[in-house]
């Protein structure tokens, strides 16, 4: 019996001492009508020899192809360490930390996770995690109209250069306690938003907003100017929510010194995906959303916080803290519903950003930064290519293409190359552009049989044999 | 000692990144870091050293028998890890054509079958990340099912006053108002309150069966009737599924939506507090109204499902396919399983439950709920004990932590004075429910000849017991020099 | 400076204490025209990134091929949970278990082990292991020139029925205290060497015989006859060496129980490659050398030994024992110079053995033998195709061909398939015969394959583009 | 509790055989095993939690500091390991011809070519599967070349008294016998007494540079020279090359073979007691003589070759390939390292053993030898400790693990009393160096005012002072049951 350690003789005990027959009987208070299951539709088991072969087969069906794409999720380099740590059994299959003193490996942990976010993000507080970045903002938004007491709209303004899916799941999960989040459009020559367009929606939908979404890097990878647009918020007493990549906040400025150098600069609450740091991308996740803000709202933040204190004899220790906010305590009026998070991936982050140290995660955005504009250089020197907007980069950008983006994306899959994010269904006013993506994962190699492959694909040359590495 | 507190200026020790920085122009100076990172600077010796002793300071189903109500702390496979981090799983992009990742999909594809099957519900959604996501994910479908009706006035949600806080929880952040229903001291909902509360403004019912006192529901179809003739729907909140598996359905029982918490039924591991699965299912109706993505099959070839396919879905919830590593762990457990496993879950959670009940009574505690079955769990009051030797359940906890086992749940539900929730979960051996018994029969003796020994353990873990009021008056959540200087 | 903690600051500090000006200073003892090395010829290091791509490109260079050959190393299935455990920190980065108080955890798991390969070998004592199969033979076989008192000969009965490295290798390590190993020829008809030949050979030596070696099952899969050949030994004053393959064991008779069921009987030392139970394959290593013995030997055994013991308050605990055997200590005198054994390994085959359980093993052992009867079934209903040999096997069987051994070899490797071990070479006798082996591994399908594919071979039919896994 | 102690007839709880044991007809009976295979049966869970907990019962690099001389125990990379357990690696039969297992082959000829670059040989095989075996082949190279010379009178080797166990016992198993070299007290090898020692009967020569007194050997150059012109060889005992690559190469020494133990200088992990690898390494002279395998590289392709290519091979020491998953770990390393790292270690090893050795000095320790620089490691004598407190070198380590630290080795070298050696490594920052220090300063003013508290160490490990003489006398060298009952 694959995990259960019963023996005939322990059953006979056990039934004994309860008084039971049979197993059968301990389910006699269910209504017999409903007790006849059957699980056809189930195969039957398989040792672990049979499952390990099915799972390879099917790992091998997945591409190996050379990855050109980001638009949320992206191929960096994770040091073996780190898995190899995180799947250690104490940290995997241990349970949420409500048993602190049980739990000081994973309290502290966190309580350092939090440390390096707020050092990241130049925040005041970080949560333990939300579930992604996308869900993440949701609750970024729930907690800027609880927290907004001078705002009574809940109207939120939202430039369409936020991450199109990260808008959408927003909705979802914010639409049921009315609140509305409004578009504003970007600039069509540099790919970002305006102070002008946002103070026009912002009047357009009667001068009270809530708070204002910003993504640095913007979903076209441009660099909004945060700056002005965080200044202009706080002078309107509208909260800044901040939605960054927490690897390019490596080298650019983190949310908290956005806007002028005074006081009370700085977004309000940054949040986003941690998948750039250290998680695998893994078909989509598990990745992890982070959510940082100013202390003033601490009270308001949704998720587990962890919390530094000591014990009877003054030992310094970790503990869940500030739990009247949860749904366990709270239950209806807690800040959210979320309670089992995604610590595992949290782990994993942390030990990552420790093995990476301020320095290397520099040097690795800065070659992410680098090796995009190799990119950028090598594609547009391919006739019939060229880049969309004028804003400088980070690791994405977003290029325009004289034939059929699908066709092409679908051409260079044929050369084993996943060539990049096709836009046109989220933005049909850019028609056939793609938004391309360079990690420091991609050599000057793997650039360079980018830009081949993508010049035979327009010169219409057909896929040799040797050349289709997968399809 | 922190990371931080490692760290020294100027170290580079990891052969993890370019030597070199890249030059950044091009980029204009204000959209330019100007302080450092802040993350702290340690040789990778220094960070393996340190996580790995952290490691060791937790608790875990690895090293420790782990009893956690509600929260099926059972045997993770080793397997289900390797296998769900095969490289050809891990470096899949998400937005990697379909054609390009059927293996993948097919796993999901399969997976969404065979819960189907298991629940008796007509289609499911993997996309909820847990399980409060997946209530969400189902109370938004009560909503958006009711609105396409036209049925504006359903605004509120019955919830039994047993239920778990992500239910309330979850009910308020779909826009709608909640009402407690009582529990009878035999463990069931009162169903002439139940009666009471339903009307025209009535939009579901949320249930979880077995309750989370630990008892299997015997009035489920009335309930069902109940509900239903008034018009609203039955969500099931099915996080925890290990004491029906094989048994009964909760498509059978009449409910109309369900999440199941993949990470305790199907043994993905809890990880410290997550990444879990609060997978959706529901019945025919409701099926227009699944979080997406969804997988389907067509002529052998698996696809996601988009919103032109299901335009009435609720949206998304999340990025990309909410927890696929996650998903993958959940199907290969249950490949382990197959149909003849599944059963045997049931059976033998619930063996080891009752034989556990069994012995508490005949060591001397007091059930919560006397002359019941114990579904997958059961609960122990001590407010005997509370009353007549000044101990609480949480000092009985902190003692069994010296004794080496992890505590059962304490203060949930709240319903119970002093309670102790016990879930030892199929997947451990008489042995260890025999040394779990012993050690709490020891302590009561402790809390009868010498209570201070409760109140000062633990004793023997790298903290004694830990100042929570400190930690929430005189908030520290950051090291110092990484909060914001400003 | 990857690995190199040390700042510019400490390193000042450092040499302050020290007295030095310099790094370079520390090296001032080493004559000067000596410290003039260039290391032009190693590459530039690399980013744990670079390697990372390296390697997998490497280990994709390596074959995929559906694995029939056996001969010394079988593909077995292992449990996920095995590796996972061995490789946490604790175990993987210790070192041998001097300090006994703070190495309980390798210790006590030896002791196990130890346990472990008594029970299954049936024989008193086991040691912590030896390099692997091959050199432990050599080991068993000082062993026995050091115990067996009434034999003053130095000579050893091997037969060719022996696995011919471990033979070689076994020459290769004794040959340097003069020590005779004497062939003795197998049946042609059986494949198992007869008592008569022993006996034959035994008196050609001479009559004073220091020890036999036996193999079960033997290099060709088959099974020997030794009941009575242990006796024989025994009766002859010669000690009996099995070698065996500890899989088997599970199913066929153990080396402890070999001879009629007398006070004495079974063999002296047993011997032989743990691989099979719980190591990969891994292009051949690590393996381990297990080496098991009768009580009245273990002052000869050579390598660590692991013995249970009390603490100063009567607590068990586990300590390495008859340590006045090892090099360590009695230098030149020692029973062996092995000092580093192969640990790590030995702890993967015990969680391997504990997973498994006695009957897990035996049902794996049986599956072995049930696939291969099918196997040759399959392949011997293939005009061209017979068993060499009548005896039973366990789960390698000798089939002899009629066209080149290594041509077919050679094409079935186009098919994906390696297809066995060519015998010619060692057994010119033997001609186009090669070895074929199936484990638990090799399912049905995979037998169907193996079967068409080589009487598409045989057959002369080129190989299809589609079929050709790969080269 | 052993794992035995968790057994339970009956048991199958593993889902990693065949439910059903296939039948095995066609096996004469008395073939057939009668009795039970007398494995554990235990769940998977049971195993893993009994392995887990064992687990943390050890002392380890990634968790402790642990300067045991002369073994080298640096950081392991992690990724040398789970590069070395690709798949495609793991799969690899070692009989796979050649064509199909170039990735592995590839490997293994840069890691010879490597090992070359490095120590100044002509060339390297790397059969050898510790640095013992390491040795044997070394030692039966050096036998084999004077017998191909006719030079049949050769049956001494020359080791200095502070030479690892394994060089005389390694002498021995190759036939020869074994005369002892004195040394000075400054470290150095008695010239006087080798120039004595030598003769027609010299085969050669071991040495370990720096030796194991922890200083480098000044006379080299005297040494090869006396033992050259006697008609031996040179022997470099190289288990330890950490304290000088980069730096000086042992073939430019003189030296005509060695092994490097790369378990050690190489970082594969020690794996509490192995698997390791001593590669070793010759001149032109020797090479015919290498066992074998060893990888050619011919035409872009590389090869195994066999004894056709070199008859006069010493032979095969393994049936296959020695310790390949070492080997690749191995070679990870090195490419890690590369050109510039190898220098590093070095430098940095160095730094740090004497940046210890002026601690100890400043702090009142006695140094073994007064006025060298260290090696890689250096020694304490705590004769004075011993001789006026009645505490050990033994009690001080034992203290140490009381104080989280992994003790030096003691009472190795065997000349030095009461002896601390003391290999801090490259790979460890200052701070633990300081704290080690302080760690050893306090035990010594312990010892000096409460020295019972050395006696009594440990105290805080899993068990107290082990009693080795009783499990030498009453032999306990497996569970009962698991012993030939007969
Ligand atoms: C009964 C019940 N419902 C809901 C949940 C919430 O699930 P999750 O933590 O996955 O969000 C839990 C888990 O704690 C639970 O036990
Ligand atoms: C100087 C010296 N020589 C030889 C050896 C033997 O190496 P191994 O243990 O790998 O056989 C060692 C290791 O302990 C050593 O330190």
């Amino acid at each position: 019996m694959p995990f259960i350690p019963h023996t005939e003789t322990e059953i006979k005990q056990m039934l004994d001492a309860i008084g039971a027959d049979s197993t059968e009987d301990l389910f006699d208070e269910i209504p017999p009508h409903l007790r006849e299951v059957s699980l056809a539709g189930i195969p039957q088991g398989m040792t672990e020899m049979e499952i390990a072969r099915l799972m390879r087969q099917r790992a091998q069906q997945n591409s190996t192809a050379l990855c050109f794409l980001g638009a949320g999720a992206y191929e960096h380099h994770i040091p073996a360490a780190v898995w190899e740590i995180t799947t250690r059994g104490e940290f995997y299959s241990a349970y949420t930390p409500y048993q602190a003193e049980a739990s000081q490996g994973t309290l502290q942990l966190t309580y350092e996770y939090q440390s390096m976010m707020t050092a990241l993000m130049a925040m005041d507080v970080s949560n333990a995690s939300l579930y992604d970045g996308a869900s993440g903002l949701a609750e970024a938004i729930l907690m800027a109209v609880r927290g907004n007491r001078k705002s009574k709209s809940r109207k939120i303004l939202v430039p369409t250069t936020v991450n199109p899916v990260y808008r959408r799941t927003a909705h979802t999960i914010v639409k049921g306690q009315n609140i509305e989040l409004l578009d504003v459009p970007y600039d069509s020559n540099t790919g970002t938003v305006t102070l002008d367009e946002i103070k026009q929606q912002c009047e357009a939908a009667g001068g009270d907003i809530t708070a204002v979404v910003l993504q640095q890097p913007n979903f076209f990878g441009c660099l909004e100017a945060v700056d002005e647009i965080t200044d202009w918020a706080h002078e309107n007493n509208i909260l800044l929510i901040a939605v960054v990549n927490p690897m390019a906040m490596a080298v650019l400025t983190p949310p908290g010194e956005w806007g002028s150098a005074e006081k009370n600069s700085g977004a309000d609450i940054a949040c986003g995906d941690g998948q750039p740091l250290g998680a695998p991308m893994s078909a989509g996740g598990p990745y992890y959303g982070f959510l940082c803000c100013k202390q003033n709202l601490v009270r308001q933040m949704p998720g587990r916080i962890i919390g530094r204190t000591v014990d009877l004899d003054g030992r310094e220790g970790f503990v869940l803290t500030l739990q009247a906010r949860e749904q366990h305590i709270r239950r209806s009026k807690a800040t959210s519903n979320i309670c089992t998070n995604q610590g595992l991936v949290v782990t994993a982050s942390t030990i990552y950003m420790a093995i990476m140290g301020a320095q290397g995660l520099e040097n690795t955005a800065a070659a992410c930064y680098a090796n995009n504009r190799k990119l950028v250089e090598s594609l547009t020197a391919i006739p019939g290519v060229k880049a969309a907007f004028t804003s400088p980069c980070f690791h994405e950008t977003v290029l325009q293409l004289e034939q059929s983006a699908e066709k092409v994306l679908a051409e260079l899959m044929h050369h084993g190359i996943l060539g990049g994010y096709k836009l046109g269904g989220d933005y049909p006013e850019l028609g056939e552009a793609i938004l391309v993506c360079t990690t420091e994962m991609r050599s000057d190699d793997d650039i360079q049989t980018y830009a081949r492959a993508l010049e035979k694909v327009l010169a219409g040359e057909p896929v040799m044999a040797e050349e289709g590495v997968l399809c | 000692m922190l990371i931080f507190e490692h760290s020294a200026e100027g170290r580079r020790g990891a052969p993890q990144s370019p030597a070199e920085k890249a030059p950044l122009d091009g980029i204009p100076q204000n959209l330019l870091r100007q302080s450092s990172a802040g993350l702290p600077e340690v040789s990778e010796l220094q960070a393996v050293r340190h996580y790995t002793r952290l490691s060791k300071k937790n608790f875990s189903i690895d090293t420790e028998f782990y009893p956690l109500g509600s929260c099926t702390m059972k045997y993770n496979p080793r397997a289900c890890n390797s296998l769900a981090m095969l490289p050809g799983f891990l470096n899949t992009h998400p937005l990697t054509p379909d054609a390009q990742q059927q293996g993948f999909l097919a796993c999901m594809y399969e997976l969404q079958e065979m819960l189907c099957e298991v629940t008796g519900m007509a289609a499911f959604s993997l996309a909820p990340m847990a399980g409060a996501q997946g209530e969400f994910a189902g109370v938004a479908m009560i909503e958006a099912y009711h609105r396409a009706r036209g049925d504006h006035e359903r605004r509120e949600i019955l919830v039994p006053d047993a239920a778990h806080g992500t239910n309330p929880a979850t009910a308020v952040m779909c826009g709608f108002s909640v009402r407690e229903i009582p529990t009878l001291d035999n463990g069931d909902v009162d169903l002439d309150a139940l009666k009471q509360a339903v009307g025209p403004q009535t939009a579901g019912l949320m249930l979880t069966n077995p309750s989370t006192l630990g008892v299997f529901e015997r009035n489920i179809e009335a309930i069902a009737t109940v509900v239903h003739e008034a018009g609203g729907l039955l969500y099931y909140d099915g996080a925890n599924l290990n004491a029906i598996l094989g048994k009964i359905r909760p498509g059978d029982m009449g409910f109309d939506v369900i999440h199941s918490n993949l990470h305790k039924t199907f043994s993905t591991p809890h990880g410290g507090g997550g990444p879990g699965s609060g997978a959706v299912g529901v019945a025919e109706r409701l099926q227009p109204y699944l979080p997406l993505p969804v997988v389907a099959k067509e002529d052998e070839r698996y696809r996601y499902l988009t919103s032109e396919d299901r335009p009435e879905s609720i949206g998304r919830l999340s990025a990309f396919m909410g927890n696929p590593g996650v998903l993958l762990r959940a199907y290969v457990y249950m490949r382990f399983l197959g149909r003849e496993g599944m059963v045997r879950v049931a059976e033998f959670a619930t063996l080891n439950a009752n034989y556990m009940m069994a012995e508490a009574k005949r060591r001397g505690f007091t059930l919560a709920i006397e002359n019941r079955r114990a579904s997958h769990e059961f609960i122990i009051t001590l407010k005997n004990e509370a009353r007549e030797f000044h101990v609480s359940a949480m000092d009985f906890a902190k003692r069994l932590l010296d004794l080496g086992y992890h505590a059962p749940t304490t203060y949930f539900p709240l319903l119970v004075p002093e309670c102790l929730l016990i879930e030892p979960t199929e997947t451990e051996a008489k042995e260890a429910l025999d040394g779990f018994m012993d050690a709490l029969e020891q302590i009561k003796h402790e809390a009868e000849t010498n209570p201070q020994l409760l109140h000062d353990a633990p004793q023997t873990l790298p903290v004694k017991r830990l100042d929570e009021v400190r930690a929430a008056k005189q908030l520290d959540l950051a090291y110092e020099p990484c909060r914001r200087q400003g």
